[in-house]
């Protein structure tokens, strides 16, 4: 069962480069033996039912068109702990909340690998008829069940199953007809685990990007997805690029030619709209950089990732100011939350008017962009110097492999990730928004930022301790963890 | 942060973590270095904890109480017979408080609040709380503990 | 109890000059002759009330102060049968919806000054115990009643009375001490009534105008303000403008030296932001013309005022929106509404729900504009140039006279309201959505618009009209009539 | 549009307005255009139009139907009694329509509805009523009055 031993003893030194046939083909078997359902994975089988999909349950294809023409996608998240309750859940988010790419969320313990746990949780559901489980046990169900949920939507379905051992799910949700999945070896160890090496974490992904890039060997694109939003709090856009471009180009290496990055809304307007522009334009400068030229990097935007209001109106406005952002900044698609956020898991109809929601803000925002305007066209050049300096810093300690560079990055601090539950990162880093609204970086820990970069920084943040007449200090950061989520007479008293 | 530990005699010593597969870490890091601010001795456990680590580190510590927190909504699965176990390891009436988004789903609070008391938490808080009530809540309890502590 | 009679008696030829001294007090008493209610209003009685009434509940200084620091209050609408449901709501909007103004708006009886008819509405609803009007009949309970009303809230009240025969609610309304007064002369006229004439609507305005401006004299400033949204149906920026400015000199030559002046939301953001603008320059462009140096003239932006969608969250989207646009346009106060527009007047409690999406809205857009924005200045420019091209040529037909040249232009088209009820109103006008979001002109009527500036919208209409597949013709109006209020499913279909 | 009157040999008049003191005209005249669009006679009497003058248009144009029009919530106030108007004025089975915003506030349709018919309306209309809607019903009770027109 224990993952982080198989990778170690399969993998030797960590580098970046592609694992090879021979090496993959003992892996997946090893892999595939872990729990019984992987033994009903056929790779040509399941490289033939993916042909067989019809073009509307594509993901990648979808996101491609979605691309060209400038349209913002809608994707919900949602998962439940029995086959029957998932089924009304994609069913509903599909045909109440129009969503344009309906999701499969995993529940805790299959993320963590604890396959027994979450059966466990599947038979207490059964038995109270409602979900105990934060999503579908997809390992558990296997391939059948997931094959059902697909034929029941008339979208293309995502697997979102934050973790940083993505295996066996993998295996078993592409097999299934899943055509995106979303997860990287940097981000989600980062943010999902305690204990778990950066290493090993980056060894898992490149077992899966390894896996995608065998389908498109065999004529099936899919839709790779790098989850950007890292610990969802307060990470500044410098941080979330860096890290996306990066996780980028260890899947690139291991032959993905179709990766998605996702960036979580700082709910500034200027500031969100100027990182996606700058996130897609750094990932392919990088990508250059390294010799591919053929990569596909549809940027997601994410609805407020920290804490949320437990006033519906609130929240309301945080759904639908999460539409115009990522409309008006010019997302290939967003990801979308609910009224329910503060609270819990929402019901299938929240979810589904979370959708309808949003989708009404693109619609209203459509065709209006902000390139042109002064204070974006600084901001993107701002965000731009931060993650060259990072990133630069990173190859420069990798000697040019960007696995390595990265695991001496995160030992140095080079990359640092604010909040994180993992060991493994220093999270010095104290993120804080700023008098205007801006997301910025209070005490850099030891990221390389550029002193006048970190002036810039400092200047807004100063003229908040002022305002609110609170010292200069770790305050500020924690302030910023809540302000969010205050009541609207604390954040505009009458 | 008001409510500071009633006597500045005796230093209360409190276990915090995230139960079970749980990554939220935030709102638990935010809650223990408030805790530490305010004067307890705090053993942080983190996140993903299983709840026999609770216990361990309760134990080893002669902690005073054990704060455990669960958002991701599993809680209700993680912490059934969280008080056997304490009591199985002699920690027969170590004060016990859950807190967070305990139960999968925008649920009553007084549904769920029973639901954590009948697991023989003796207070759960609820999703959002801010420390200062966490911090209130000790200092009563704790209070009362004291002045009752010469009683049979 | 014909108010057209008695103003025509009163007044004799149309002019925009001040109603002198000895005839205003003539008319004043010849008007509060007219319902018995009107024997409460004691002039200097009513000075010292105002004098006495604490800051909090001023709405002038208050509007005034949010200018300066460039903050938008929000204000909803509210108005029902009966003086218990009137102060329920009123507590509501001000405690549950944290409005920065409270409103009360008259029902339609009392606005066509049927208070036989209004008093029976009263009865009605305390038998049936449910409002069966929809606002509150200020004249038929008199002054007390609204005194109770005002002390009943900590915020400034204003009263909303959509007419064009306001000379008897507006001394019940200012006496009580509401310190705000929605409505003007040619803007009312146009939308609320069928028979009475643009001279006779002007003439009733220069009373109420006259009066504030009394008020002012002896030390009491009330914020006058000007209902922008005309018939509230796809009214394109340039011609809310050109009367906002008309009705605006109109009150400065009765004296008035603060005057609100109202857009309706187009809901595209660079078109809303450019319009607000503008209209605050232009306003005191032609103001410096007339010779006023010295007219406070903030601007109010008014939540999407035509069909809304019947689905909830698309619903709450627009009003979400409408705070960010108000927000971003940097007007200095908003009108909202809610989530129940298309089916009726809303609750308290959806009122105050309305309030808040809004509220958080403007939260989060604090700080932000697009002075730079290419496209922005563009609008702004363009706008501009209708305006100045519409007045220019109003103020040529009368002969330098406001007032004379407003009934001339009417009567000429050269002054056009599309959608108009009132039979002096040629409606010749035609409105409609571009393909990009802007609300354009599709038949400009005898508006006196520039062919260059004509090309402009037809370019965008007649893009909509072949992505449409549709004729370049009135159904281009007639569908942008509907639009918003169509499902997602029609407007952005997955 | 579709639903054209069944019997182009008979042409239908139809008188259309706003009831009491009511301002929204923009619904009704789009209603009004599309009526004369499908060949109907229509009467409009636009906005804020008593009830009296419905019926002393009906009865000087002959009218076949009177569709009344009420957006701002007072209608259920001003169509009290609008049946027997008709009836005083030998209107006794004239087709009545009324459609709109009828009543005060967010109601049940169901609720509105009834208390509409109750007042005598042949058929009442919920708020946003597409003109198509309307054409349908007129067709078919057009159609069904003209077929039992022999009839006792
Ligand atoms: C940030 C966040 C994340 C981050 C966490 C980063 C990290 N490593 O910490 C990321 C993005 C990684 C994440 C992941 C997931 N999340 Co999350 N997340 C949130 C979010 C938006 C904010 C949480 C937060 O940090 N709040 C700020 C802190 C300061 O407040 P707090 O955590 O509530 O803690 C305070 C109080 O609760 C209280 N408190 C907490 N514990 C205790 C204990 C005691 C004894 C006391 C007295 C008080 C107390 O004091 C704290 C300080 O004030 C919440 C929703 C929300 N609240 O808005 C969802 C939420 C908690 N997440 C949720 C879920 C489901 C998940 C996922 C499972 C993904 C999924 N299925 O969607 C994964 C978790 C995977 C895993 N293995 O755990 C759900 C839980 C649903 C439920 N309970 O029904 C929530 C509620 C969102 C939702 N409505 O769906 N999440
Ligand atoms: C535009 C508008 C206005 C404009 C009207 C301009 C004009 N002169 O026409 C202005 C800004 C002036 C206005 C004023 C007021 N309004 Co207004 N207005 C609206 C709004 C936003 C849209 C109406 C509209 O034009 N819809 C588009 C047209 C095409 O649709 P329609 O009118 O519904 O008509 C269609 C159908 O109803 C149907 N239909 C209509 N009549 C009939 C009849 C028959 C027989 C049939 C078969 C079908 C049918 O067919 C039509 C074509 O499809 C509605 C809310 C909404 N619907 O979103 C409020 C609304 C109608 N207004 C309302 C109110 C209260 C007022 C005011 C009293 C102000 C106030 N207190 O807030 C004043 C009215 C003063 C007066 N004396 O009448 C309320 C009515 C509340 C209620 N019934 O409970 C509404 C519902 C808003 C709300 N929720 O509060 N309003």
């Amino acid at each position: 069962m224990n993952d982080i031993v198989s990778s170690k003893t399969l993998a030797a030194a960590l580098s970046e480069a592609a694992i090879c046939a021979e090496d993959f083909a003992r892996m997946r078997d090893a892999n595939l033996a872990r729990w019984p359902t992987g033994a009903a994975i056929d790779f040509d089988e399941a490289v033939a039912h993916h042909k067989a999909l019809p073009q509307k349950k594509q993901l990648a294809e979808a996101m491609r068109r979605a691309h060209a023409e400038r349209r913002c996608l809608t994707q919900p998240r949602g998962g439940f702990a029995t086959l029957a309750m998932q089924k009304e859940l994609m069913q509903a988010l599909d045909r109440d909340g129009l969503a344009d790419i309906v999701p499969t969320t995993t529940d805790s313990y299959t993320r963590n690998e604890q396959f027994a746990a979450a059966q466990k949780g599947v038979d207490e559901s059964e038995r109270l008829g409602r979900s105990l489980l934060n999503g579908f046990p997809v390992v558990n169900y296997g391939l059948a069940a997931c094959r059902e949920l697909i034929a029941s939507i008339d979208k293309p379905a995502i697997l979102l199953t934050g973790t940083s051992m993505p295996k066996l799910t993998a295996e078993i949700g592409f097999a299934a007809g899943y055509t995106g999945y979303l997860g990287s070896g940097i981000a989600y160890t980062t943010s999902y685990i305690k204990e778990l090496s950066i290493a090993d974490g980056i060894r898992n992904y490149q077992y899966l990007d390894r896996l995608a890039a065998l389908y498109a060997e065999h004529g099936v694109e899919l839709h790779r997805r790098q989850p950007g939003f890292l610990t969802g709090t307060n990470i500044p856009p410098c941080i979330a690029i860096a890290i996306a471009v990066l996780d980028c180009l260890l899947a690139a290496a291991q032959g993905v030619r179709h990766y998605g990055l996702e960036l979580a809304q700082t709910l500034h307007l200027v500031q969100d709209a100027a990182a996606i522009a700058a996130c897609e334009s750094l990932a392919q400068e990088y990508l250059a950089k390294k010799g591919y030229h053929d990569v596909f990097t549809p940027i997601t935007s994410l609805h407020w990732m920290g804490a949320w209001p437990r006033d519906d109106a609130q929240s309301a406005t945080l759904v639908s100011y999460g539409g115009t952002l990522a409309a008006i900044g010019g997302a290939t698609s967003v990801t979308t939350k609910t009224t329910h956020e503060a609270y819990g898991i929402p019901t299938p109809q929240a979810n589904a008017e979370g959708l309808r929601i949003t989708r009404m803000a693109i619609y209203l925002a459509r065709g209006i962009r902000l390139a042109g305007l002064p204070e974006y066209e600084t901001e993107k050049a701002l965000i731009g110097r931060e993650v060259r300096a990072i990133l630069d810093k990173v190859l420069e300690m990798g000697d040019g492999d960007v696995a390595v560079g990265s695991v001496r990055a995160f030992e140095a601090g080079v990359l640092d990730v604010p909040w994180s539950p993992n060991r493994h990162v220093k999270s010095r880093v104290m993120p804080a928004r700023d008098a205007r609204g801006y997301l910025r970086i209070f005490d850099p820990g030891n990221l390389p930022l550029p002193r006048d970069v970190m002036e810039v920084h400092a200047e807004g943040l100063r003229e908040r301790a002022a305002n609110e007449g609170i010292a200069f200090d770790r305050e500020l950061a924690i302030r910023s963890v809540y302000e969010l989520s205050e009541p609207l007479s604390k954040l505009l008293p009458d | 942060m008001n409510g500071a530990p009633p006597s500045a005699a005796r230093r209360f010593t409190l276990v915090t973590g995230v139960i079970g597969a749980d990554t939220h870490i935030v709102g638990n890091r935010i809650l223990s270095m408030a805790l530490e601010e305010a004067g307890y001795r705090v053993v942080q456990l983190g996140a993903l904890t299983p709840a026999g680590d609770f216990i361990k580190a309760a134990v080893e510590t002669a902690a005073d109480a054990i704060l455990v927190s669960s958002l991701y909504g599993q809680g209700e699965l993680d912490c059934r017979g969280f008080r056997d176990l304490c009591v199985e390891a002699g920690l027969d009436d170590i004060l016990l408080y859950v807190g967070g988004n305990l139960v999968v789903g925008k649920q009553p609070w007084e549904d769920i609040e029973k639901r954590f008391l009948d697991m023989g938490f003796d207070r759960a808080f609820p999703p959002g709380t801010r420390v200062d009530d966490a911090l209130a809540a000790l200092a009563a309890d704790f209070a009362s503990r004291t002045a009752h502590a010469g009683e049979p």
